[in-house]
Formats: C-alpha cells, structure tokens, sequence
C-alpha cells in the first residue's frame, strides 16, 4: 500500500535531527512541520525573509506583514528574526542551512532535479528552488513515484528543464526511500512501503539504482 | 549607478502622484519592492497606474493579482516586460504572456535579489552556483572551480525604484516591518531614483540609528500613504482547538 | 562553506576560554571583528592568547595597538600571517613585518568586507572597479565593460570567526551598538564555526525580530564577556565654547 | 602666499552643495567639515559604518563604541544611521556618496591617485582609499604641491603605486586648484594662490595642464 501525503511528511520528518536550520517547500513538504518529534528543536526558515517561522495564527490574528514563502499568513517565535530577501538567500547560498524538503517532477539517477516548468505549459517561474537546491546541505525531495499516467517519475534522466544537477541527496516517493551518502554516488533503495517490492519499484522507475534495504526480521 | 542623491527635508512629498512626477515615463524600468502582495507600494504602483506611463519593465518577485498590486498594471497594459522568479497567481499575466504581449524574463529568486544588491553596491557582476546546469545557465559565462560550477550573473538597476516600508522619516531613513521587508531594501539601493512609501512618516530622531534598515542616502523621495489596503493572498489560520501546527 | 549550524540553548559558554575549548588549533584562520579598537571580541582574543594556539592567519580590518586587541597575539607571536586593509598603529607588527616573521596580505577595506560577505553568502567571487589598475590587480582576473575595468575578488571564509556584539540571546541573535557594528556581521556569517561575545546576554524574546541584526543561524557559540574594557584609540573632544566641528 | 591647510579645507568646501553625502579622508579633508556653509545641509558618512556623523563629543561624553574612520570619536545626530563595514562599502562602491575629498602624495596629468604607499618604507595599507576613489562619484584631492624636497607630485604620471587610476576629478595644492569637467578629459587650472603665477605652478609641476583662469577684474 503505497504511503500517503502525510506519510511522506511523517518519514521525511524522520531526517531531521535537533537543532537543524529547515527550509520547507509549498505543498507536501509544508506538512513535514506537523511531524516535527517532540522536544526536538528544528527552526524553519522561510526565503522571503524570516526564520523561526510560527504556526497558522489563529483566527482573526493574520497579519498582512507576516507571510511565508507560500504566501500563507504565519506567526512569530520568541526567537524569530527577520531580514531581507538578499540576506535570505545569501543564509541559503551560503550553505548555513542544514536541510531543504521540496517538492519534485522528476528525479534522475544522478540525482539531478525537475520541478518547475513543463514545456508547453505555461511557466510559472522557479521562485527560490533554484536556490535552495544550490546552497542548502541536504535536499530531500517528495513526490508520487510515477506520474497520473503511469510512467516513472525517477528516471535515468530528467527530460524536465532543470531545477538543479546533482543536488537531490535523498528521494522520498509513495513507494519507497532513496538515499546517497554523497553527491558522486548512486542512490540506494533503503525502505519501501508496505506491501510494495523492490521489483515493483524497479518496474515503476527507469533509474538505476543499488539496493541496501535492511535485513528482515 | 548613479543615484541623485539629495540629503534634507525636500525629500517629503504630498501624497504618491506628486512623488512620482518629473520622474515616471514611458519605457523606463521599475524595480517594484514587495513579496507576492505583502509590503508592495500599494500607493505608488496605483500613481503609475494613474499615470498611464506606458512600455514599463518592471522588476519584481511577482506580479501581484488580478486587479491587486502590478496586477494594476497588466490589466492597464502598461507593462511591456518583467523580471521575476515567479507569477503564478495572475490570470491577466497568463492571457497577455500566451498572447505574446509581455515579455518575461524569469531568474531564481535569490539571483534576483544577489543582482539587484550587486546593482546597487557596484558590483558588475558575481558567480553563483545557482542555476549551474540549467536553463538559466544558458547564454552565460559559467566557471568549474574545485569541482563545483558557477554561473556568472550581473548586476541589475532600474530607471527607478518604488518601495513600501513601516515607518520613514524626512532624512529618507526607512524601518520595515516583519516579513514585509522582503525585496524592499535591496531595491531601494539600486534604483536611479527611489520613492519610498510609508505607513507612518515620523520627527528625525524617532527612529533608533541602530535599527534604520534603509538609510536615507537611497531615498530621494518619500511619501506617506493613507488607508493601506494591505490584501492577504492566502488567509490560513488554524483552530484553537487545533495541534497540528500546519492545517 | 558549511557552519556546523545547531539551534537552541546549547550555544551558550560560561567563558571565553570554554567558547573556544575544542575549536581552537595551531594554524587556523580566523576572521576577527572589529574597526581599530572598535567592537573587537575582547575576551575571545585574549582566551585565544591564554590557549597558545600558534600559525594563525587572521583576517581582520586591523592589527589593534602594542598590548591591545590582536596586538596580543602579536607579542605572544601567535599570528603567521595577517588578511587585513591598515595597520599603521602597531610597532610590533611594523618590526616581525620587517624580520619576515609575519607574513601580510593587504586588501582595500571595501574589497575586504564584501570578499567576506561573498564567502558567507556562497559566492564564489565578484567583479569590481575597487583596485582596477593597480596593485591590487596585479595576478587576477579582469574584464573591461563598457570602457570600466573590473577586478575579479574571491569570497573569503575562515575555519573560525570571532565577534563581538552588543546584546544576545542563546539563540544567537545578535544586536551590535553604534559603529561597533562594522565587520562584525558579515564575519559572522563566513566562519565555519562561529563564537560571539556579548556585553549582555538577554533572554529570549527580548530582542525585536525586527531589529536583529546577525540572526542566530550563523552563530554556534556565544559567551558574556565581563569587565569589558572597550580602550579607546583616538580620544578627540572638543571644547564647550568651541565652535570648530573638527577640532 | 601659499594657502594654509585651513585654506585648503575651505576651498575644497567651496564644492560641497546642499544635500550632498560626503566622505572626509584623514587628516586635511577632516577639515573639511569646519567650512560648510551655515545653512547648507552636508551628511558626512564615515567608512566604518555610520551616515550623518557628528562632531567631535564634549570632554566626558566620548563613547568607545563611536569612532569615525580615522579611529576618532565622534558624536550621533538625529539623522544619523548605522550600518555594517560590508553595507557602507557598497553604499561608497555603488555610486552614492556624492564627494570624497581625500589627502595624496601624488597626482598624475591623467588623473591617477597615488596615496597609500612608498616603496621602501613600512606599507601601513590602503584602507578604505581605494574604495573610495573607484566608487565616489566625485574625487577631490587635497596635497602640498611639491615635497619636502621640493619635486613635483603633480606630474606626468605617477612614480608611486597607485591608489586609482584616472579617478582624480579636482586638486587643490597649496598653489592651485586644478579641475576636469570629466575623466576623458585634461586638468585645467582653475585658480591659483594669492602671489602665485601660472609659470611658478608649471615650474613646480612635470604634468602638463590646459588653463582656464578666470580673467583678473
């Protein structure tokens, strides 16, 4: 049974470690927060200019100043700080941030990254995953294994424009996880979802990759 | 980049068309501040609306909404060409774009505010590993060093800047408030000329030197604006009864 | 540039010494703060002396005075070799300089601060007029764009920087005072591993979100520092019956 | 009668205009400030970090924590700012300070500053110098004509390591004043010291200069 969005946040969760600097993408990656373990402190940056970023206020508390990313309204901490979009990316560029989650439309091999623009369909733009996925020390990307028509989504190669080359260090699909432990190697198949086997995801993906699953019990 | 920098009180204009005139005109380029429709210069954006000047290239994030922030402007088909990093959320855009009305020029947001700092801080130009193996790549010089490659992207100014900050003082001095900082203060740094528009425009010395974001030096122009609007794009709240941090 | 990043209240040191235990080590580069006697990490320099650490390159504005500031290290012969703009105050550097115990490298002021803006923001380097057909140039990169000649500077990173701050909490955030700002911020953000001393460490929530300048991401250790000394280099006053600006 | 350095500083403040953002350099420029005009509005930016500096502080009052560029103590006005080192060389870098008046020790016919070092004595650095003269829109330079040994610093082309090449707007010597209306052009002599011929400044100079004196009343 292939896992569902929150699961994918909930193992996606599983990557982040006390006192971690995470930029979360729109979309699936925003519900990572939700998964965050108890009595873990990770802060959350968020590109257009904060970090520390709080909940959803509560009704009747929204701010127009007090956006993310996503444009949502969102709160303060008590540890919150706010800059300018140069100083932003200049904290992801930098490489001060230890973990990014987005989004994916394809994820190649090499771990080469396309989520932001189909040929023929009208370009939306590449906001700041271009960024992220240049400077951040770690990105993990979550998507569906293959797309609505079946086919794979992880592929020997990207046939997507490029969101960035080489930069994906771990793949969390509804199917299995994929990781590397560096931006030379291969990714390993290192867990599937339940009821799903490794021939399944073979079949499901043109990608080529090794295999370190655990031994079972 | 030269700024007609000009320090003291002649800085202060009556509301945002009197700020605008002598300056807006047909063809120039715009650097407009704001994140989606958060700290956008509401009011200066309605004079140049107001204005009718026609051909603009507008560099900002975004493109507002329909009919919201430089949403204005597309409906008025004053805009001939943007620099942005994203626009999805504007109908009127798409229609002009698909129709080949508007020019558009997409770079990565952190490019975009690198090369507008870079504009205004007199830096020709500065290598990113930003976009290395992709579209925006192409075109442009690009360098490996130590395995890793680099793209080359250049500093960017405008005829004209329009920021939205909290407070101002006559000096030009800015504070912005939260998030709706955004691309306010780069921006300011790399227009020819910068209007500054502000919530509260307070005595010199109310302000806290230490805690200026803008100083005066980048504000030709500033004028406070009344009844802010300030739209919220996405309204997500969660219920009080609620834990999940994220609805 | 990777900053071994960590979160939350574990950052705070009881002293100057203990901020630096495990992190100091012969022939490190250090990036240290400060303009003249100005906002330099005193306590963290002469933890630095205490500690022994030996083959230092440094990079710092300046070299302080005989007995003050990075003078200490000088004296104790710690520094091998110093990244910096001026050091006109300081006869003991003048006389290991002339004995070529110590080795310097001399960058414009400007050029400087923004290579460590550059190396904190992962930018490989960047291109400007500061230096163009001088010295300065000479064994590097330059272009020629519309009739202006460029420079090509690299980004600078250390494998520790220390700063001095104002106020901070043990998140990390910093607030500087007056021009006690100067490098400190930009330096904070280009060591692989970054300690800041504060005059006072506040709680959490006591800074305005708005109004902090170094956020804590950028730095991973923080000490009070006591009995602050804060020398002064150059007391000029003027007469109250003066009217001469300058005296 | 050669000027004094107090002249020197009131005729380079002959140039200031209302609304200008000006750096002093060290020493004669400094004096600068003692020259603007009553009721002229002048905002002094000191390279260190700070816009709308003020006057030396009253005995008593000095603050460590508020120096200018020349490590002095100084004093804030309600106008003042505060920034970074990195954020004030992009404000002298970008083209927004409207006038630089620096000290040199010597100035060639093309415009070359050369002021941070002698070849053979202890090289102090170049400070924010070089900065200044690539990125201030307008360069004044304030020297003795000739040195203690009485030979030309005004000459044909500098012997020293320069500072900046082709970057001098105007010199004010002891003797002259000496401006271009831009950096493609030749120095004209503008004025000259009560007593002083225009063939005692050729004598004393080796650069070669157009004339456009005023015509004497």
């Amino acid at each position: 049974m292939p896992w569902s969005r929150e699961q994918l946040a909930e193992r996606a969760a599983r990557e982040l470690r006390d006192g971690f600097y995470v930029n979360l993408g729109i979309g699936i990656p925003t519900l990572v927060a939700n998964y965050i373990p108890a009595g873990m402190k990770v802060v959350l940056q968020s590109e257009n200019g904060m970090l520390g970023m709080g909940p959803f206020p509560y009704e009747g508390d929204e701010d127009a100043d007090l956006i993310n990313a996503g444009k949502q309204t969102i709160t303060e901490l008590p540890i919150s700080s706010y800059f300018s979009s140069a100083d932003s990316f200049a904290m992801i560029r930098g490489g001060h941030i230890n973990l990014s989650v987005l989004g994916g439309m394809e994820v190649s091999a090499r771990g080469d990254l396309a989520n932001w623009m189909v040929p023929g369909k009208v370009v939306k733009g590449m906001g700041g995953a271009m960024d992220l996925v240049a400077g951040v020390r770690r990105v993990i990307v979550l998507m569906e294994h293959v797309a609505r028509d079946g086919s794979p989504k992880f592929k020997s190669a990207c046939e997507l424009p490029l969101t960035g080359a080489g930069v994906v260090d771990m793949l969390i699909t509804d199917l299995a996880v994929f990781s590397r432990p560096d931006r030379h190697s291969a990714f390993d198949l290192i867990e599937l979802a339940p009821g799903v086997s490794e021939a399944d995801v073979r079949a499901r993906s043109t990608a080529q990759f090794g295999s370190a699953l655990p031994a079972r019990p | 980049m030269t700024t007609a920098s000009q320090a003291g009180s002649g800085k202060v204009y009556p509301d945002a068309a009197a700020a605008l005139a002598g300056i807006a005109r047909d063809g120039m380029s715009i650097l407009s501040g704001g994140f989606g429709l958060c700290g956008i210069p509401e009011h200066l954006i309605a004079a140049l609306r107001d204005l009718g000047v026609k051909g603009l290239t507008v560099i900002s994030n975004n493109a507002g909404i329909d009919d919201v922030g430089l949403g204005q402007l597309l409906k008025t088909r004053q805009i001939r060409r943007m620099i942005s990093s994203y626009v999805g959320e504007n109908k009127e855009f798409e229609r002009q774009y698909l129709q080949g009305e508007l020019e558009i020029e997409f770079n990565p947001q952190g490019t975009l505010a690198e090369r507008i700092r870079a504009g205004g801080a007199g830096i020709y130009g500065f290598y990113t590993r930003t976009g290395a193996g992709t579209q925006v790549a192409s075109g442009k010089e690009t360098r490996v060093v130590d395995g890793e490659s680099y793209v080359l992207e250049t500093g960017l100014t405008a005829d004209l800047a329009i920021v939205k900050a909290w407070k101002g003082d006559r000096e030009g001095n800015l504070v912005y408030r939260k998030t709706a900082r955004n691309f306010n203060p780069v921006m300011a740094t790399a227009g020819r000329v910068t209007v500054a528009e502000v919530e509260q425009l307070v005595e010199v010395g109310e302000l806290d030197p230490d805690h200026i974001h803008t100083p005066g030096i980048f504000v030709q122009r500033i004028v406070q604006g009344l009844n802010y609007r300030k739209p919220i794009e996405q309204r997500t709240v969660r219920k009080r009864s609620s834990h999940a941090v994220v609805a």
